[in-house]
């Protein structure tokens, strides 16, 4: 019995529809409050952080010679099997060392992002970036060669990441294009 | 027999086998570096060492034998701490460059870490470097002595299987690497057998390279192409590119080791040269064109032509290929001549198959060379059939037993033989008959002794020494092919030997790959398959030619052969080529013979095809497909039976080559019980030898024993040298030459004289020289080899560009020549 | 022959009609936009946006989308009803206008006509509204049958069984009105509630508020919104009754479906809020035209429904029927009972 | 004006009693009955009795009529659903809905127009009501007594079952 008072109040509550009014106040609240979405890409743009892993990237070291040594162990302990390596001799300083990939290629339409291949690799040479915008009109842009991972990425590593940047959005005849302007950084919390 | 306990396990041994044996074949492993099974011990590396109770000290099981009563432990504290100390030791100076050495996945270094090694390393101190950059030893190794855990193991093979001994020590403590003489390059067969036996990435392959991971890799077990041996390799490609082949260790006769063609070789299978489509003769040229077209072309040419043709067959090509060949000769289109083009003396073939006891089933080289003498006659084994010439040398060196080499050239055979002869070319029979003389006590004939060029005290010797033995083992080869005046005198030296009431095998040494088993198909006038004796015999390679030269022979199918190249007279072969109405060439390059021909149909490599090979002991060994023929062209069985259904009706258009194997089986009875699970990797009776895979006796003996007319050097008695053709050391038949590797190894003709004709002539090697003979002069670079006869040139048979054929003509017999500088 | 005046009422109406049709066909447009909006906003983020300025003009995209979609019937489907179920749907929710009242009369300007701002003005308003409202159960029955499709079909069971057990308890609440207010009609209603928001049946006290409690659970079940949604519950049924359905046959049910919405705004505040009166009478407030009293109580009451739906997760079948039967119908007997006693 | 629509009426409520009946399929049979239900409405209108028109409607076309669909529904009637529904031409069909067509103006124009009552009585709810519970006391009692059985006795059965 000592259950009655508060079953009385719980059906007092019940009866005047004290749970709904509580949630409908705070979706309310929420209906008024400032929405926290990116005006991606129009505006804004977020910067990840550097432990992001978007699309792959070639390294060098500080001479300028290529980190990849074609040992072929992202190729190995890749799960989606994504990534081809085929290499080749040249001792003209272009690599690290003689050994140097005539061909790295990713197919990232089979990538799933989990950074074994930059786990695996024991020269560095291979790392997740922080470009993420991958989408294109054809089948042209879902294998990246090794030339094109070579070039920096467009958020340099100087960057810690983590904060929102103004960005404009161009389409050229190539296609479209979120440039960042990263002299702005904003923090926000998402 | 001792009985020793090993982990607890009582295992009952022979006497003086070693610790890592017993402990072997109680089922327990004991990780090695240096020990291998057939090469002298030495306990370099310290990894087998085993607590021996009562000892103080660990010993390396694989130097110390057992003793009766013995307590030994290989997994004690002691023993592993040992084990992970010497790796720590090795890899204090391992260059650890894992992820671009090619070794790097098949490593034993990395095999034996990973299982019992420190997994940290103490050393700090910067590693000793022998070098930077990796050095070329050879045009096919590459070396790298930071990553040398001196095991030794490829100084040993070289000294003691491959007999090159350009192989040592430089240097001491853990300066000590393992290369050549001052790093120089290597003068040597380049048969590649150290990088095989290395257990870490310190020789290397070159063409190899950088080209592939081990775990890339997809292998196909295979038997290698150039020559009889029947060595058993692993060809493996990545992404449809054959890009290494390798031994394995334990199986096959060869046993982890190959010479250079069969180690790398294989890349002709890749050469641009390849043809990829049928090509057809249209206004004067050969034009690409569809199969289809192709047959029709052949249809509508041979329709008019009565059923004379020809097949000849040598290399390359399967069992279940030639059976199908002859069957389509002879069955569907109805010709009984058919030939494979068994060096010159086409005619011998049937003699040399008695005499060899080729017809009384195969016979295992193991055995061969187990018995108390081998006699080596009539064959340039080191350069022919290296491997044999491996085998009989490590046995040899770890046998009481005589080796007798008899030939006109100096070999890397004759520093392993008891007892050198050498003989004038094609002068076997002479010196045979010169021996059997000696052995039954006769005084030998002056007359002989001359002919051959020896001397009564030799004969007498190698009389001796057969005479002086339980069994003999007598290998005698292509000479007797070339020159068949020998082979009665072979036969009956056999004979008389059994007389004696000793054992004797005979063992064939044959230059072409499948050419044992192309005769047992039936490719051969005058045999069907398993030497039956055909009612009617057809006509020979030689009677062919005659008639396409006379007119009467309209058209020619020659199926993997370049006749023109091969064939003892090429003015012959030339002209009968050029008359005839229809030449059907199937081939894998354009060949001389090719170019002639009107049409072309692009056949496949061995690597590209299933089936069985056949090879001189009568082992019948699979070849398993690796990858697709390029282009259009097809494996050589679907050819056959397509252009078979198109011209004759009831052919079968498509045959698997099991199936065809099972007729074989049926009809040629001596194939009925060989067992190819000799082929299987997993196959746990998989030894050196499997004798289930050898061809059983045919049921009918052959009995034709003709005596051939032996023919006297033609030319003026001016030219002093006698010329004797054989295979080049890198060359089998002109397919070799597509290989990149082996062109780079020798590209160019050479001719080889002795050291002491060298002198007279002051010449030396490396020089251009010319070789004028009766029919033809030619220019190419003198090899001096010492301990060639005197008198005797040697020149290839192989290159394109200096036909040895085009110095001969049929019936003259062995040529003279001039040697000259150009 | 009829004579002038009544071709001119004709005339009248046939505006009207046509007035009320293209104002609900086009309804749909602004209030797909405001649902997607108040859903953005509820849930921390914008809705649509890229489409015109503030994505206004998202709701034309969807429509010539939905125009131009191949028109998909499925191959073992019922074709006829098929092709009738949307109609079925759409036509009862446009017919409940004819009775609905927008106020009382509207002076035109300079012609001294006035006209009255409803089609017709019928004594058993109340109840037509709910005979012909109910009947739009049948474009989901049938739909969902005729799709030959095991989603549709249990969403046209659903449906069904949802509306018989909420039908009875809405019915309660507009005889409660009605018992209150002494009318089927409409008009009558409003009237009846005139004066200060105290009027109004809501703070009838104390049954107002629970025939509005009972009333608005019951139409939310009618008209199929979460909570009650479940006919076209996508978590089970993909798309309920209308999986089947694409392009403009969809976009009837649709059409169906806000119009159902507004509907019911009007009837809550016709019922309860009394319509187009002012909360209080001062004549500040009678400035105002009474029907944007009406308007702006009505966009609240769908601004409510909105954020219900944003607010409440869906309920299980079992429970839907609980309320149903074993809360409401319970609840609005009692209640009549009260209502009769306090009317006496 | 009046005698016209009510032949329309009752010419759609015999054709589509009769669809009732001779529809194979359950669920065309019932819509069907559907459309008559809606007819009898009409005639209902026609006689000045809108009250009974929306009861009608509401009772047996919103309530009765869904119950039987909820029942039919759950029926397996694989093999009916592949009938072509309506067995006839096109052009009848499309000459029924515009029939129904004319319908839906008959009401919008007819029923607002004010017609006089017939025979003075006004059906109104108020009169109705009276009714009810004066004259027609007795049927309506037994008329509920009969239905309170009928519910019990569905209760009765459907718990027998289990």
């Amino acid at each position: 019995m000592s259950k009655g008072p508060s079953r009385i109040a719980e059906f007092i509550k019940k009866a005047l529809f004290l749970d709904f009014v509580k949630g409908l106040s705070i979706t309310l609240k929420y209906n008024v409050s400032r929405s926290i979405t990116l005006k991606y890409p129009d505006e804004e743009k977020w910067v990840p952080d550097r432990r992001f892993r978007g699309q792959h990237t070639l390294n060098k070291d500080e001479n300028g010679r290529e980190l990849c040594v074609a040992c072929e162990l992202c190729v190995k302990v890749c799960p989606t099997k994504c990534i081809t390596v085929i290499p080749m001799e040249d001792d003209t300083g272009r690599g690290i060392a003689d050994r140097v990939a005539k061909v790295w290629k990713v197919e990232l339409a089979r990538c799933m992002f989990c950074g074994y291949c930059e786990d695996a690799c024991p020269t560095r040479a291979v790392r997740l970036g922080r470009d993420y915008e991958l989408a294109c009109l054809d089948l042209s842009c879902t294998t990246r060669e090794k030339d094109e991972l070579l070039k920096p990425q467009s958020i340099p590593d100087t960057i810690q990441g983590g904060f929102v940047v103004r960005s404009s959005f161009e389409r050229t005849p190539e296609g479209i294009r979120v440039v960042p302007d990263l002299r702005m950084q904003k923090k926000r919390n998402i | 027999m001792v009985t020793v306990k090993i982990n607890g396990i009582e295992v009952t041994v022979e006497d003086n086998t070693l610790i890592l044996d017993a402990a072997r074949q109680a089922g327990i492993d004991i990780p090695t570096f240096c020990y291998q099974a057939d090469l002298m011990g030495v306990g370099s590396c310290r990894m087998c060492i085993v607590e021996i109770e009562g000892q103080k000290k660990l010993q390396p099981s694989c130097v110390t034998p057992v003793l009766h009563g013995m307590a030994i432990n290989t997994e004690t504290q002691a023993v592993q701490e040992a084990r992970a100390g010497v790796l720590e030791f090795f890899l204090a100076n391992h260059a650890l460059d894992c992820p671009v050495c090619d070794k790097a996945g098949e490593c034993e270094l990395q095999d034996m870490v990973y299982r019992h090694g420190p997994h940290k390393g103490r050393h700090a101190e910067p590693k000793f470097k022998f070098h930077e950059k990796d050095y070329i030893l050879s045009p096919v190794i590459v070396k790298n002595s930071n990553r040398c855990v001196n095991c030794m193991k490829c100084v040993r093979v070289c000294r003691e299987v491959v007999g090159a001994n350009v192989l040592g020590a430089l240097g001491r403590g853990d300066h000590q690497e393992a290369t050549s003489f001052a790093r120089g390059p290597l003068d040597c067969d380049h048969c590649g057998n150290c990088i095989e036996v290395c257990p870490v990435g310190c020789f290397m392959r070159l063409p190899y390279r950088y080209k592939a991971r081990p775990w890339d890799l997809k292998g196909a077990d295979s038997v290698c192409s150039y020559c009889a041996t029947g060595c058993r390799i692993v060809l493996e490609e990545r992404d449809g590119v054959a890009v290494r082949s390798r031994a394995q260790l334990g199986v096959g006769i060869n046993n982890e080791t190959l010479c250079a063609r069969g180690r790398f070789g294989f890349d002709y299978m890749t050469s641009p040269e390849r043809i990829t489509t049928p090509l057809i003769r249209k206004s004067g040229g050969l034009v690409p064109a569809s199969w289809e077209e192709a047959f029709g072309f052949i249809k509508d040419a041979a329709a008019s032509i009565p059923p004379d043709s020809i097949g000849a067959q040598p290399r390359g090509l399967r069992n279940e290929e030639t059976y199908t060949f002859q069957k389509l000769m002879r069955e569907a289109l109805g010709s009984p001549n058919i030939d494979s083009s068994a060096r010159w003396a086409h005619g011998a073939v049937e003699a040399f198959i008695s005499a060899m006891a080729m017809d009384r089933g195969g016979v295992s080289v193991l055995d061969c060379v187990k018995t108390d003498t081998v006699f080596v006659i009539g064959a340039y084994v080191s350069e022919e059939n290296p491997v044999t010439d491996y085998l009989i040398r490590r046995y040899s060196a770890s046998r009481n037993m005589n080796v007798i080499v008899a030939s006109p050239r100096a070999m890397k055979l004759d520093s392993s033989a008891n007892l050198v002869v050498r003989h004038m070319p094609a002068s076997e029979g002479a010196l045979l008959e010169a021996v059997l003389a000696a052995m039954s006590g006769q005084e030998p004939d002056p007359k002989a002794l001359g002919q051959a060029g020896i001397s009564a005290d030799e004969a007498k010797k190698i009389a001796a020494k057969l005479k002086g033995s339980e069994s003999v083992g007598i290998m005698a080869g292509t000479d007797f092919l070339r020159y068949p005046s020998g082979i009665g005198a072979l036969a009956k030296i056999s004979a008389a030997l059994e007389g004696l009431g000793k054992k004797v095998l005979r063992l064939p040494l044959l230059d072409r790959c499948n050419q044992r088993g192309a005769w047992e198909m039936g490719v051969h006038p005058a045999l069907g398959p398993g030497y039956s004796r055909r009612e009617t015999a057809g006509a020979g390679t030689d009677s062919m030619l005659d008639a396409a030269r006379a007119g009467s022979l309209k058209m020619l199918y020659l199926a993997g052969t370049d006749l023109l190249a091969m064939n003892g007279d090429r003015g012959i072969a030339g002209e009968a080529l050029a008359k005839l109405k229809l030449l059907v060439v199937q081939d894998m390059f354009l060949t001389e013979t090719a170019k002639l021909a009107h049409v072309v149909l692009p056949g496949a490599a061995l690597g590209e095809k299933d089936g069985t090979v056949t090879n001189q002991e009568g082992r019948v060994q699979a070849v398993k497909r690796l990858t697709r023929p390029p282009g259009k062209a097809m494996a050589d069985l679907d050819i056959m039976t397509m252009l078979g259904s198109a011209i004759a009706t009831g052919f079968p258009s498509k045959i698997k080559s099991a199936s065809v194997f099972d007729e074989i089986r049926r009809e040629t009875g001596i194939y009925e019980t060989v067992d190819l699970a000799f082929n299987n990797k997993k196959n746990k009776g998989n030894g050196h030898d499997n004798k289930e895979a050898l061809v059983r006796a045919a049921a009918a003996r052959l009995e034709a024993k003709p005596d051939f007319k032996a023919a006297a050097p033609a030319g003026p008695d001016s030219y002093p040298f006698a010329l004797v053709t054989g295979n080049h050391f890198f060359h089998s038949g002109t397919v070799s030459l597509r290989s990149e590797t082996l062109a780079g190894l020798a590209r160019e003709p050479v001719v080889e004289i002795g050291e002491e004709d060298a002198g007279k002539l002051g010449l030396s090697g490396g020089e251009r020289v010319r070789v004028r003979g009766k029919n033809h002069e030619a220019t190419m670079l003198l090899r001096v080899r010492k301990g060639t006869k005197k008198g005797v040139a040697f020149i290839p048979e192989n290159f394109e560009g200096a036909h040895a054929n085009m110095f001969f003509k049929r019936g003259e017999g062995i040529q003279r020549v001039l040697i000259e500088r150009s | 022959m009829p004579d002038l005046a009544t071709l001119l009422e004709i005339l009248i109406i046939v505006v009207k009609v046509s007035v009320i049709s293209g104002i609900l066909f086009s309804l749909p447009l602004p209030l797909t936009w405001i649902e997607r909006k108040v859903a953005g906003h509820i849930q921390v983020r914008l809705g649509p946006w890229r489409v015109g300025p503030h994505g206004v003009l998202q709701p034309f995209a969807d429509m010539v989308k939905l125009l131009i979609k191949e028109d998909i019937v499925p191959e073992r489907a019922d074709k006829f009803l098929f092709k009738l179920a949307p109609l079925l749907s759409m036509i009862p929710a446009f017919l409940v206008f004819v009775a609905i009242p927008f106020g009382e009369k509207f002076a035109i300007p300079f012609v001294g006509k006035e006209i009255t701002l409803y089609l017709s003005d019928m004594n058993v308003g109340i109840l037509y509204i709910l005979a012909i409202g109910g009947l739009g159960i049948y474009g989901m029955i049938l739909g969902g049958w005729a799709s030959n499709s095991k989603y549709s079909l249990l969403g046209g069971l659903r449906s069904s069984a949802q509306m018989i057990s909420y039908e009875v308890s809405m019915s309660f609440a507009a005889i409660g009105v009605v018992m209150l207010t002494n009318s089927l009609n409409l008009l009558e209603m409003v009237r009846s509630q005139s004066g200060s928001f105290l009027d109004w049946n809501i703070f009838y006290l104390p049954v107002g508020p629970v025939w509005f409690v009972i009333f608005i659970i019951a139409a939310l079940a009618e008209i199929n919104r979460i909570p009650f949604d479940l006919p076209e519950d996508e978590g089970t049924l993909a798309a309920g009754f209308h999986t089947e359905y694409s392009g403009m046959r969809f976009s009837f049910f649709m059409l169906a479906e806000y119009v159902a919405m507004v509907t019911v705004s009007v009837l809550t505040v016709i019922m309860f809020f009394g319509g187009w009166n002012p909360p209080l009478d001062i004549s500040i407030f009678h400035l105002v035209p009474p029907i944007f009293w009406f308007l702006g109580k009505v966009i609240l009451f769908i601004y409510f429904f909105m954020w219900l739906r944003f607010t409440l997760p869906r309920y299980r079948y079992d429970q839907l029927m609980t309320i149903g039967w074993k809360v409401l119908i319970p609840l609005s007997l009692v209640n009549i009972l009260v209502t009769g006693l306090m009317i006496i | 004006m009046e005698k016209l629509f009510f032949l329309m009426f009752a010419a759609v409520a015999i054709a589509s009693g009769l669809a009732v009946v001779t529809a194979r399929n359950p669920v065309h049979s019932a819509l069907a009955l559907i459309v008559c239900l809606i007819q009898v409405a009409a005639l209902f209108v026609l006689l000045r009795s809108p009250f009974l028109a929306a009861v009608q409607i509401f009772i047996y076309v919103g309530a009765v009529m869904v119950l039987f669909l909820f029942v039919v529904l759950i029926l397996d009637m694989r093999k009916a659903v592949l009938q072509a529904f309506p067995p006839v031409k096109k052009r009848f069909v499309v000459g029924v809905i515009l029939v129904l067509m004319a319908q839906i103006l008959a009401f919008v124009f007819v029923t607002p127009m004010g017609l006089s009552p017939a025979g003075g009585w006004e059906p109104t709810v108020e009169s109705i009501g009276r009714m009810l519970f004066t004259k027609y006391l007795f049927p309506f009692e037994v008329v509920s007594v009969i239905l309170l059985a009928a519910l019990v006795a569905a209760i009765v059965i459907a718990k027998e079952r289990r």
